[in-house]
């Protein structure tokens, strides 16, 4: 699976794991927690608010490749497509990394 | 006499939009008129280019897309769900129809069903 | 490149395979996880993800087979792994213990699964870094 | 008082025991249209709702035994209970015939459930008024 | 188990099943569907909905008893509290004449 | 170092809620720092005069009302979602702080757990 080199965070305060939609009322909790020194993952279904959550996040937003290929989203280097934002997309080595760089996971 | 299936969940994260298509897929089968609509986050099942194999799923995209010979008699979408997804022009597949998830629209079905 | 530090996890399911997509997320991340080197000292089943641990799910031939999967793994890196008791009984995940304890006409656990109660999750809480694998929407 | 016509009522039943509502809201549904006088031709289990027919739950002693109390209301009123067995597999929820077929360890269908396809829930959609019990949030 | 007497409507055109509180997208959806011949029938969750249900729908609005004591909105008979509204409170019997009343029926 | 668990579906419609007290009631139990947040519809578990004996369920609101004496050391709930849901005065019970569920009151957890 080909997946862009994304630039991780040096630091994490708390790393928030979202698999919900934008219609979730979960999403719009855990849009109202975010800090600037956290960073958001999208999985699963949530790939699909990647735009909305970009926008709302005063923080790095990360989604799963294998979701967003899964759903259709496809990656283009450099820049999202019109529904991913400029969300980059990251393998589960990187999720791993993410955990592992952060104080805190919350899973939303 | 149209049973209307609504798929409001988004693909592969959870199995009920899978198990809403089973049942407009039989209902076809048994010859018995139905339709599916795509509301919320169900939209998304429309997207072109769904590639599940990597989390072991099958794109179903295809088989909506020949929905018609499998005698499925539409394909209906919520046109403010799509616009919230940005499905549209070649990110959506042909032969859905945009509409209003309303009363108007509702109304003209025998039967309304979600599968979850 | 941001150096990491090698991380002991306990990996908590809550969602079910066939219904949610949890098992799969949770699978994935745990390979990655052991190809980098961490340690997974755990993983809990909780509520409807104690459905993971039946032997008798049979997905069709062309559907990944989760539970078979999640079991090979956690036998190849002898994982410990455990169904929350409580949870397990209410939705029907029995071994061979609650069956004679409750006269049940079977047990279907699969192994290496076997079934503790919550303070094994409390314990765990207190020695590794805990994620969670919910059901999504 | 309206007056009401005698109906012919199929169930359909989606949440799980002990984990959604929808099995109780449907036994007290249930009762309530049989002691009016109507007709209940089948109840058909679809999605996570087929663990209502597993006979390894075993909630605790103080709680109510959703699949048994489902059980002897079937039992006793002689109401035909399949269910599907697409989500059946997947889920765990096996009879005599698929324990043979696919070579497992056990059976885990509660009697009198039995497994059948979705063409049974197609076929009542044509000769009864359907209600769906879904999981609720 | 007591409760109060309700009046059914006389004839049903749709009568709508809702199971889940008002947060949830799915009744949202129900919501914007109502017309003035449906029924709305409030179980489980969604009888802690039943002051937003009833102020925006069309049609007469019901409510589970047995769902709404166990959530603690008591009946009072006449006016509801301020938690339901208006909404009456019926058995399982009454539900199933609702269902027996309509032409259609949808569980949301 | 306390574990703040999360509840924000209502009581009885679903497990998850219960099965959130039961974690929060473990930690307790084996002397871990926790306290409860009730968010959404998750506030319902806190109104008085609750009666699930009727869906074969029990009442967790003295439970709850005896929270500290089981070892959680707060009750939290989201004070938006106690108006939306008329749970003011009498209608809800003792001993409950309401907040605000933003990034100020969360960065003082040091785990934030919801149960499914």
């Amino acid at each position: 699976m080909s997946q862009s080199v994304a630039d991780l965070p040096a630091h994490i305060h708390t790393l928030h794991i979202l698999n919900k939609t934008a219609e979730h009322p979960r999403a719009a909790q855990c849009l109202a927690t975010l800090a600037t020194a956290d960073t958001v993952l999208l999985i699963e279904n949530a790939v699909l608010s990647a735009s909305e959550v970009a926008t709302a996040a005063p923080c790095p937003v990360f989604m799963l490749a294998a979701d967003a290929r899964a759903r259709g989203l496809i990656a283009k280097p450099g820049v999202g497509t019109e529904a991913t934002g400029t969300t980059q997309q990251i393998g589960y080595e990187q999720m791993v990394q993410l955990s592992a760089l952060a104080t805190r996971i919350i899973s939303w | 006499m149209t049973v209307l299936i609504v798929i409001d969940q988004a693909p592969y994260g959870r199995w009920s939009g899978r198990e809403g298509l089973d049942m407009a897929f039989s209902l076809a089968a048994f010859d018995q008129s139905c339709a599916l609509l795509f509301s919320g986050a169900g939209v998304n099942w429309l997207r072109t280019g769904q590639q599940p194999d990597g989390l072991g799923q099958k794109s179903v995209a295809r088989n909506l897309g020949a929905a018609a010979i499998f005698g499925v008699e539409a394909l209906y979408a919520d046109a403010q769900a799509c616009h919230r997804y940005s499905l549209e022009g070649d990110a959506i597949i042909n032969g859905v129809t945009l509409i209003a998830p309303d009363q108007a629209f509702m109304t003209g079905f025998e039967k309304v069903t979600f599968a979850g | 490149m941001t150096d990491i530090s090698l991380q002991t996890y306990t990996l908590v399911i809550t969602g079910a395979p066939y219904s949610s997509q949890a098992p799969q997320t949770a699978l994935d991340f745990a390979r990655a996880a052991v190809a980098a080197g961490h340690q997974i000292n755990r993983v809990f089943l909780y509520g409807d993800g104690v459905h993971i641990a039946s032997v008798l799910i049979c997905p069709p031939s062309d559907e990944p087979h989760w539970p078979r999967l999640w079991s090979d793994f956690l036998a190849e890196h002898q994982i410990p792994a455990v169904a929350c008791v409580s949870s397990a009984l209410r939705r029907g995940l029995i071994d061979k213990a609650e069956q004679q304890r409750y006269e049940l006409s079977a047990h279907n656990i699969r192994a290496p699964f076997e079934i503790a109660g919550l303070g094994e999750w409390v314990e765990a809480g207190t020695c590794s870094k805990i994620i969670y694998f919910h059901s999504g929407a």
